[in-house]
C-alpha cells in the first residue's frame, strides 16, 4: 500500500466535490459539494501525516480537527444563509439570488 | 471462590478457546470465533435485558397506576415478550403505497447498528471491556449521532405529515440534548484524565472514610453533571417525560406511525436497548462502573454489579415514566438550551475548580459554590418563567 | 474477555486485514459520494452523502487517525448532515422530491468536464511524483493523550480562534436564519 | 505622561460608546471629565515647553515589524505642539461644554459627544505625534470623525451629502499625503520626524533629500513636500479642494466651530509648520513653500470674494475660514513658521467665537440660518452681540486691542517681505479688506436694524454664553504676545527670551505695513457700514438700488452683481466668476469625479462648456460600452465564478506540471 492510492482517492474525490458544486443548480448541493472538498483535503492531511517519517509530530492531525470544525461553522453559517435567502426569494436556486446582479 | 465466578465469563471463553485450540483450529480462526462470542453474548444479555424490560415496565406502569398488568401469559406474566413477539413477527409488513421503500426498509436497520455498536465499549466487569481504546466516550457519542439519520429516514421516507414532524421533532430534541449530554460526560472524562471508559471507571474505585464510595455521583460537580447527563439520557432515549416525538395525542406515533409488524419490533428493540447502553453509560461515569458500592460487597461479582446498577438506572427510568407529565415542545428546547446548557458549563467550571482546589474540603465548598449559585439563579429565573398562572381561553365567554 | 481481535481491529486494522481496509471504505466513500453527486432527489443525495460522511470517517479509522475519524463522524453525521437534512425540509416543503435539475449556464457537463479535467491533472500529478510512491511505514499511532497534549499546548491558539469562531458561526447562524420581527 | 493627553478623550469615547441613548448626563460628564484632565495635562506639558532652555523631547517605540523593517511610531513635544495641543485642548473642552447646551433636546446626544471624544482624541493626536505613520492614523480618524459628525443629522439628506462630499474631497488630498508619506518612507527609512540621529526631519535625511533630483530639475524633498501639502491642501480647505468645508457646515454648529474652524481644518497648517524643514530643505525659498505661498494667498482672495456673496451665516463663516487658513499657507510659504502659528492659535479663538456666537443666534431664533430673516438681534441677545462683536472685530483686524489685528499684520509683513514676487502680498492685502467688508455686512444683517423673521429671539442658557465669554476674552488678550513689541511667540518657537521693547512699533518697516492695514480695515468696515446700514428697514435694499436687476435676485450669487455695480463694478464681476466656477466647475466636477477631471474641467473654462460635455459624453459612452463588456463576464451567478475558478486551478496545475516537467 502507497501514499498514491489514498491521493488518488482524495483526487476522485475532490473532483466529485468539484462537479457537485459546479453543475448542481441548488445551493445546498453547492455547499455539499464543498464539504466533500473539503473532507478531500482533510483525507490529504491524515494520509500525509500518516505516511510521514515522524508520526509523533501531530500537525496533520490537528489541521483535520482544525478543518472538520471550521467546516461545520462554514456549513451551519451557509445553511442559516441559504435558508434566509429562500424566505426572501422562495427559492434555493443559486442563479436566483441576483438581486445585487449590475 | 468468589474471584473465579468474577471471572466466570472470561475463563469460560478462554476454555473454550483452549478446547478449540487443542483441536487444532488455526489462530486466526479462534479470533474470529472469540469475537463472534462476545459480540453473540452481549446482543444475547442486552436483548435477554430488553425482553425483560419491556414486561417489567408494563407491570410497573400499571402497579403505579393501580392496575395489574400483564399477568396472563406465564407465571406473574413473564412470557409475555415471547408472545408479543410471536405477535410482531407474523403480522403483515405495511409499506405505505407513496413512502420510499428502500429508504423505509432501511431505516430500522440504521437504528439497530448504532445502539448495538455502542455496546463494544462498555466496560462489563473487572477486565471485561470488549473494544478497550483511548476515545471509548467519544466513540460511545460518535456512533450513537447514527440513531438520528435513522430517525430522519424513517420519518421522512414514511411521506406521512404526522413522521415527518414527528421525526423533525425528535432531531431537533436529539441534537439540542446532545450537548449538555456530551458536555457533561466530558466533566467525567476530564476528572478522570481520559477518554477510556475503563479508566473512569478505574478513578472512582476507593472508599472514603472506608465505607463512602468514591464515586463521581457524590461530589458536587459530578452530581450536577450527572443530573444533567439523566436528563439527557431521557431525551436522547425519547422517553417521558420527553417523548413529545411520538405523542399520541399530537402525532399519532411520530415517526413510527407507518411502521408494522418486525421492523416496528425493530424499532421498539433498538430504542430499549439504547436506552440501556445509555443507562450503562451513566453507570460507567458516574455510579462506579462495576465497583461494588461498600468494601464487604466486593464478593459479589463485578459484573453482576454493573448490571444491577444498570437496571436500577433503568428502573427509576420507567418511575420518572408513570410520573411525570409531557413537556411541551418549546418548554423542553429553552429547558436545553437554557437551562441544562449553562447548568453544564457550571458543572464543567466546578470540576475544574474541584481539580484545582486540591480534592479537599475546600474543593468541596468551591465546587458546589460553583455549581449551585448558578443553579438557584437559573432555577429561580424558570420557575418564574413557567409558574404555573390562571389559564384563560381566547374564547371562553 | 479481552477481546484482542477487536482492540485491535479499532486500533491497528492495518496488521488484521492489510490494505483493503482502507481501499473498502474508500471504495464505499466514492461510490456513495458519486451516488450522491448525481441522484436527482435532494433527500436521497443528503441521505448517501451521510453515508459518505460515514466511510470517510472509516477511512480515518483505517489509516490510524482514531481520534478524528471519531470526531469526523460525531461532528457530520451528528450535526453537518441533520442541518442539511433541516435545511432541505425547511427550504422545499411542499416539493420534497423535486430535482434540483435546473441548471444554469454550461449546464452539468460544463462542471463534470471541469472536474474532470482537475481529476485528470490531480492523477497525473498523483502518479508521476516519486514522493506519492512511499511505502507504508510501520504502525503509528496518535493517542488522545497526545493530542490533548498538543491542542493545550503548541496548538492552544488556534484552539481558541476555532472557539471563537465557532461561537460567532453559531450566533451568527441564529441571526441570520431568525425570523425578522414585523 | 503625554501619552495621556489624545489616550483619555480615546478611552472616554469608548465607553460612551458603550452607553445606551439614555444616559445623557453620565455621557456628558464623562467626556468633559477627560477633556478636562487632557486639558489640565496639555497644561503642564505647556509649562514645561515655556522652561527655559527646553529641548524637544520624544519618545519612541517599534509597532510593527516587517522583515527587517521596522515602523516606529512616537510622540513629540516641542514649542509647536506644546502651544498648539494647549490650544486645542482648551478650545475643545469649552466647546464640549457649550454642546451641553446646545445639543440638549438631540435624541443622540450621548452618540454626538462619543463623536466628539473620539475627534478630540485624534486631533490631539495629530498635535503630538513624532511619527508621519502616526499622523496619518490620527489625521484620518480626525477624517472620520469629521464624517461622522458632518452627518450627524443624517436624515437630512443634504447632511448625509455633504458628509459624503468632505470624506471624499480630503480622501483625495490624503492620496497624495499617502503617497508622500511612501515616498519619504523610501527616501529616507524611516517616518519618525525625530529621534536623536535619523529622523527624517533631522539634518542628514534633509541633505540626503535635498540634494537628489527627481523630476524636473525638482528635488525629491521638494516632490515629497509637494505631496504631503496635498493632503494639507484637503484638510484645511486650500483652492482647489475648499469645495467641502462650506457644505460641512450642515453639521451642528458646534461641530462646525470646533472641527471647521479652530481644528482640524488648522491640521493642515500645522502639518506644513510640522513639516517646514522639509519644505525649506532646499532653502526658505524652496519650489514647494512657493506653491503653498501661491495658494495660500489666491485661496485668502477667492474665499473673500465668495464670502461676499453669502446667505447664510455659517457659510460666511465656513469662506471667512477658508480665507483666513489661506493667510496662514501664505504665511508659511513666505517662510514664517511663527507668523503661521500666531495667526493659526488666534484665529482658532476668534473664529471658535464666531461660530459659538452664530449657534447661539441659531439656537436663539430656532433654527434660522438665513441672515436675510434676522436682524435687530441686538436688544434680544446682548450677550452674543457683545461676543459676536468682539470675535468679529478680531477677525476683521481692527487695531491694537484685537489679536486678529496683529497677527493678520505680521502675515503681511512678511509676505511684503517675499523676494520672489509682490503678488501674493497684493492680494492678501484685498483679501484683509474684503473680510472687514464682509464681515461688517454681516453684522449689519444681524444685528442691526430690526427684526425680520418670525421666531421669538431668546438669549442663550449660561452653560452656551459661558465659554463664548471666555473666548471673547481670549480673541482680545491673545494680542498682547502677538505684539511685535513684546514678539513672545516668536521667541518661544525660536527659544529666545522675548523682551519688552515698543520702540519696534515704530520701525518704518512695520510702521508701513500696519498703516497700511488699519487704513485698509477702515475702509472695509466703513463702506459696509455704509451700504448696509439701513438694511433691515427696507424690505429688500437691493431692490430699491437697482429695480431692473430685480429678477436675477431670485439666484443668490446674481445679488453679488448688484452690491458691485454700487461698489465696485469688476469686484462684483469677479466675485461672481469665482461663484460660478466654484458652483458649476469645482463642486459639481472635482469633488465628484475626481483630480483627472478636474484639468478638463479647467480646458473646458477655456473653450466652452459645451466642449466639456461632448467629451464627457463621449468619454462616458465609452466607459459604458466597455462596463457592459466586463459586466457580461459578472453574471452575478456565483457558479459562473466557481467555474471560472475551477478552470483558472486546473490550468496552474497544468502549468506547474509542464514546469515542473
Amino acid at each position: 500500500m502507497t501514499l498514491q492510492i489514498v491521493l488518488a482517492i482524495s483526487a476522485v474525490l475532490f473532483a466529485l466535490g468539484l462537479a457537485a458544486a459546479l453543475s448542481r443548480s441548488n445551493a445546498i448541493m453547492i455547499l455539499i459539494g464543498i464539504e466533500l472538498m473539503l473532507g478531500a483535503a482533510n483525507l490529504n492531511f491524515i494520509a500525509f501525516w500518516r505516511f510521514s517519517d515522524n508520526p509523533s509530530d501531530l500537525a496533520g492531525i490537528m489541521f483535520a480537527i482544525f478543518a472538520i470544525a471550521v467546516a461545520a461553522a462554514e456549513a451551519a453559517v451557509g445553511l442559516a444563509i441559504i435558508i434566509l435567502v429562500h424566505r426572501k426569494i422562495k427559492s434555493v436556486e443559486a442563479d436566483d439570488a441576483s438581486n445585487l446582479k449590475g | 471462590m468468589m474471584a473465579l465466578l468474577d471471572r466466570a465469563p472470561v475463563e469460560l471463553l478462554h476454555w473454550f478457546l483452549g478446547v478449540l485450540g487443542s483441536f487444532g483450529v488455526p489462530a486466526w480462526i479462534l479470533a474470529i470465533i472469540s469475537a463472534l462470542i462476545i459480540i453473540g453474548t452481549i446482543i444475547g444479555v442486552f436483548l435477554g435485558l430488553f425482553a425483560l424490560t419491556s414486561v417489567m415496565e408494563r407491570k410497573i406502569l400499571a402497579r403505579v397506576q393501580n392496575r395489574y398488568g400483564p399477568n396472563r401469559v406465564g407465571p406473574f406474566g413473564l412470557f409475555q415478550p415471547v408472545a408479543d413477539g410471536i405477535k410482531m413477527i407474523t403480522k403483515e409488513d405495511l409499506v405505505p403505497r407513496t413512502a420510499d421503500w428502500v429508504v423505509h426498509l432501511l431505516a430500522p436497520v440504521v437504528m439497530m447498528v448504532p445502539a448495538l455498536m455502542v455496546l463494544a465499549i462498555l466496560p462489563y466487569g473487572r477486565g471485561m471491556v470488549p473494544a478497550e481504546f483511548d476515545a471509548g466516550i467519544l466513540y460511545f457519542f460518535a456512533v450513537g449521532a447514527g440513531t438520528e439519520v435513522a430517525v430522519f429516514m424513517a420519518g421522512w421516507a414514511s411521506n406521512n405529515k404526522y413522521s415527518v414532524l414527528g421525526a423533525m421533532r425528535a432531531i431537533a430534541q436529539m441534537i439540542s440534548y446532545e450537548l449538555p449530554l456530551v458536555i457533561s460526560a466530558i466533566v467525567a472524562a476530564m476528572i478522570a484524565g481520559s477518554l477510556s471508559p475503563s479508566a473512569i471507571v478505574a478513578a472512582q474505585s476507593g472508599f472514603a472514610f472506608g465505607f463512602l464510595p468514591q464515586w463521581f455521583a457524590f461530589t458536587p460537580w459530578g452530581f450536577a453533571a450527572a443530573f444533567i447527563f439523566y436528563i439527557c439520557a431521557l431525551a436522547e432515549s425519547n422517553r417521558s417525560p420527553f417523548d413529545l416525538p411520538e405523542g399520541e395525542s399530537e402525532l399519532v406515533a411520530g415517526h413510527l406511525t407507518e411502521y408494522s409488524g418486525f421492523k416496528y419490533a425493530t424499532f421498539f428493540m433498538a430504542e430499549y436497548v439504547g436506552m440501556f447502553a445509555i443507562c450503562g453509560m451513566f453507570v460507567t461515569l458516574f455510579l462506579g462502573g462495576w465497583q461494588a458500592p461498600l468494601p464487604f460487597l466486593d464478593i459479589v461479582p463485578s459484573w453482576c454489579w454493573f448490571f444491577g446498577k444498570a437496571c436500577f438506572v433503568a428502573f427509576t427510568m420507567i418511575w420518572v415514566r408513570a410520573t411525570v407529565p409531557r413537556l411541551r415542545i418549546d418548554h423542553l428546547l429553552a429547558f436545553a438550551w437554557k437551562f441544562l446548557l449553562p447548568m453544564s458549563f457550571a458543572a464543567f467550571l466546578s470540576a475544574a475548580a474541584w481539580h484545582y482546589a486540591g480534592r479537599g474540603p475546600l474543593a468541596w465548598l468551591t465546587s458546589l459554590a460553583i455549581v449551585g449559585i448558578p443553579y438557584l439563579v437559573l432555577g429561580t429565573a424558570f420557575t418564574n418563567r413557567f409558574a404555573v398562572s390562571r389559564r384563560t381561553y381566547q374564547f371562553s365567554e | 474477555m479481552n477481546c484482542e481481535f477487536l482492540k485491535t481491529f479499532f486500533t491497528d486494522p492495518m496488521k488484521l486485514v492489510g490494505e483493503w481496509f482502507v481501499i473498502l471504505p474508500a471504495l464505499v466513500l466514492l461510490l456513495s459520494t458519486a451516488a450522491a453527486v448525481v441522484v436527482r432527489n435532494l433527500i436521497h443525495a443528503a441521505l448517501l452523502l451521510t453515508l459518505s460522511f460515514i466511510a470517510l470517517g472509516i477511512t480515518f479509522i483505517a489509516l490510524g487517525a482514531e481520534f478524528v475519524g471519531f470526531v469526523q463522524l460525531l461532528v457530520y453525521v451528528g450535526a453537518v448532515a441533520m442541518i442539511i437534512v433541516f435545511a432541505i425540509l425547511l427550504t422545499r416543503p411542499d416539493q420534497l422530491t423535486k430535482s434540483g435539475s435546473a441548471l444554469s449556464g454550461i449546464g452539468p457537463a460544463g462542471g463534470a468536464a471541469i472536474g474532470f479535467a482537475l481529476l485528470a491533472a490531480l492523477l497525473t500529478f498523483v502518479f508521476s511524483s516519486p514522493m506519492a510512491r512511499k511505502p507504508l511505514p510501520a504502525s503509528v499511532s496518535a493517542p488522545v493523550a497526545a493530542i490533548g497534549e498538543a491542542l493545550m499546548g503548541d496548538y492552544v491558539v488556534v484552539l481558541i480562534v476555532i472557539g471563537v469562531l465557532l461561537t460567532a458561526a453559531l450566533v451568527g447562524a441564529a441571526v441570520i436564519a431568525m425570523e425578522d420581527k414585523p | 505622561m503625554i501619552a495621556l493627553i489624545p489616550i483619555l478623550p480615546l478611552v472616554a469615547a469608548g465607553a460612551t460608546a458603550l452607553m445606551t441613548r439614555g444616559r445623557r448626563g453620565p455621557a456628558a460628564a464623562l467626556v468633559i471629565a477627560a477633556q478636562a484632565g487632557a486639558t489640565v495635562l496639555s497644561l503642564l506639558a505647556f509649562l514645561q515647553t515655556l522652561g527655559h532652555g527646553f529641548q524637544r523631547e520624544f519618545f519612541n517605540f517599534p509597532w510593527l515589524s516587517l522583515g527587517a523593517e521596522t515602523l516606529s511610531l512616537g510622540l513629540l513635544l516641542d514649542p509647536l505642539s506644546g502651544g498648539m495641543v494647549m490650544m486645542v485642548s482648551f478650545v475643545s473642552l469649552l466647546i464640549f461644554i457649550y454642546s451641553v447646551g446646545y445639543m440638549k433636546e438631540d435624541p443622540n446626544f450621548v452618540r454626538f459627544f462619543c463623536f466628539l471624544s473620539l475627534f478630540s482624541a485624534a486631533m490631539l493626536g495629530v498635535v503630538l505625534s513624532n511619527s508621519l505613520l502616526l499622523t496619518f492614523i490620527c489625521w484620518e480618524l480626525v477624517g472620520l470623525a469629521s464624517y461622522l459628525l458632518i452627518g450627524f443629522w443624517f436624515h437630512k439628506p443634504s447632511a448625509a451629502a455633504a458628509a459624503k462630499k468632505a470624506f471624499i474631497t480630503t480622501r483625495i488630498g490624503d492620496m497624495g499625503f499617502l503617497l508622500g508619506m511612501l515616498w519619504l518612507y523610501s527616501a529616507s527609512g524611516t517616518l519618525l520626524f525625530y529621534d536623536g540621529v535619523h529622523g527624517c526631519l533631522e539634518v542628514g535625511a534633509l541633505e540626503a533629500m535635498a540634494a537628489k533630483t527627481a523630476c524636473m530639475g525638482l528635488a525629491v524633498s521638494n516632490c515629497i513636500a509637494l505631496l504631503i501639502f496635498c493632503g494639507a491642501a484637503g484638510k484645511s480647505g486650500q483652492f482647489p479642494l475648499h469645495v467641502w468645508l462650506p457644505d460641512a457646515m450642515e453639521g451642528p454648529t458646534p461641530v462646525s466651530a470646533l472641527i471647521h474652524a479652530a481644528t482640524m481644518v488648522a491640521a493642515g497648517v500645522y502639518l506644513v509648520a510640522r513639516m517646514f524643514p522639509l519644505f525649506a530643505a532646499t532653502g526658505v525659498v524652496s519650489a514647494s513653500l512657493s506653491v503653498v505661498a501661491w495658494i495660500g494667498a489666491f485661496t485668502a482672495l477667492f474665499a473673500a470674494l465668495i464670502a461676499v456673496a453669502q446667505t447664510d451665516i455659517k457659510r460666511i463663516l465656513a469662506y471667512s475660514t477658508v480665507s483666513q487658513l489661506g493667510f496662514m499657507m501664505l504665511a508659511l510659504g513666505v517662510g514664517s513658521v511663527t507668523a503661521a502659528m500666531v495667526h493659526l492659535i488666534a484665529h482658532a479663538f476668534f473664529k471658535a467665537l464666531l461660530f459659538l456666537g452664530a449657534g447661539s443666534v441659531i439656537h436663539g431664533i430656532h433654527g434660522e440660518q438665513d441672515i436675510r430673516n434676522m436682524g435687530g438681534l441686538r436688544k434680544f441677545l446682548p450677550v452674543t452681540f457683545a461676543t459676536y462683536a468682539i470675535g468679529m472685530m478680531a477677525l476683521s483686524g481692527v487695531p491694537f486691542f484685537f489679536s486678529g489685528f496683529w497677527s493678520k499684520d505680521e502675515i503681511l509683513h512678511v509676505a511684503h517681505g517675499w523676494p520672489v514676487s509682490q503678488a501674493p502680498f497684493l492680494m492678501a492685502v484685498a483679501a484683509a479688506f474684503l473680510t472687514a467688508f464682509y464681515m461688517t455686512r454681516q453684522m449689519c444683517y444681524v444685528f442691526g436694524g430690526s427684526y425680520r423673521g418670525h421666531a421669538h429671539p431668546h438669549e442663550s442658557p449660561a452653560v452656551m454664553t459661558v465659554p463664548l465669554g471666555i473666548l471673547a476674552a481670549a480673541a482680545v488678550l491673545m494680542s498682547i504676545p502677538a505684539t511685535p513689541a513684546w514678539p513672545w511667540f516668536e521667541g518661544y518657537h525660536t527659544g529666545h527670551a522675548p523682551t519688552l521693547n515698543f520702540s519696534r512699533l515704530l520701525e518704518p518697516g512695520f510702521l508701513t505695513i500696519a498703516g497700511l492695514s488699519v487704513v485698509v480695515v477702515s475702509l472695509g468696515i466703513g463702506l459696509g457700514y455704509l451700504l448696509y446700514r439701513r438694511v433691515g428697514e427696507a424690505s429688500d435694499p437691493v431692490q430699491n438700488l437697482l429695480p431692473g436687476l430685480y429678477r436675477a435676485l431670485s439666484s443668490r450669487f446674481w445679488v453679488d452683481e448688484i452690491y458691485g455695480a454700487t461698489v465696485v463694478r469688476w469686484l462684483a464681476g469677479l466675485g461672481a466668476l469665482a461663484g460660478f466656477i466654484e458652483r458649476r466647475v469645482l463642486a459639481g466636477i472635482v469633488a465628484l469625479v475626481g483630480a483627472a477631471s478636474l484639468v478638463a474641467s479647467a480646458v473646458g473654462n477655456l473653450f466652452d462648456k459645451f466642449w466639456i460635455d461632448l467629451g464627457f459624453d463621449s468619454l462616458c459612452g465609452g466607459l459604458r460600452d466597455g462596463g457592459d463588456l466586463f459586466s457580461s463576464w459578472e453574471s452575478g451567478r456565483v457558479q459562473g465564478y466557481l467555474r471560472f475558478l475551477g478552470v483558472g486551478v486546473v490550468l496552474i496545475l497544468i502549468m506547474i506540471g509542464w514546469l515542473l516537467s
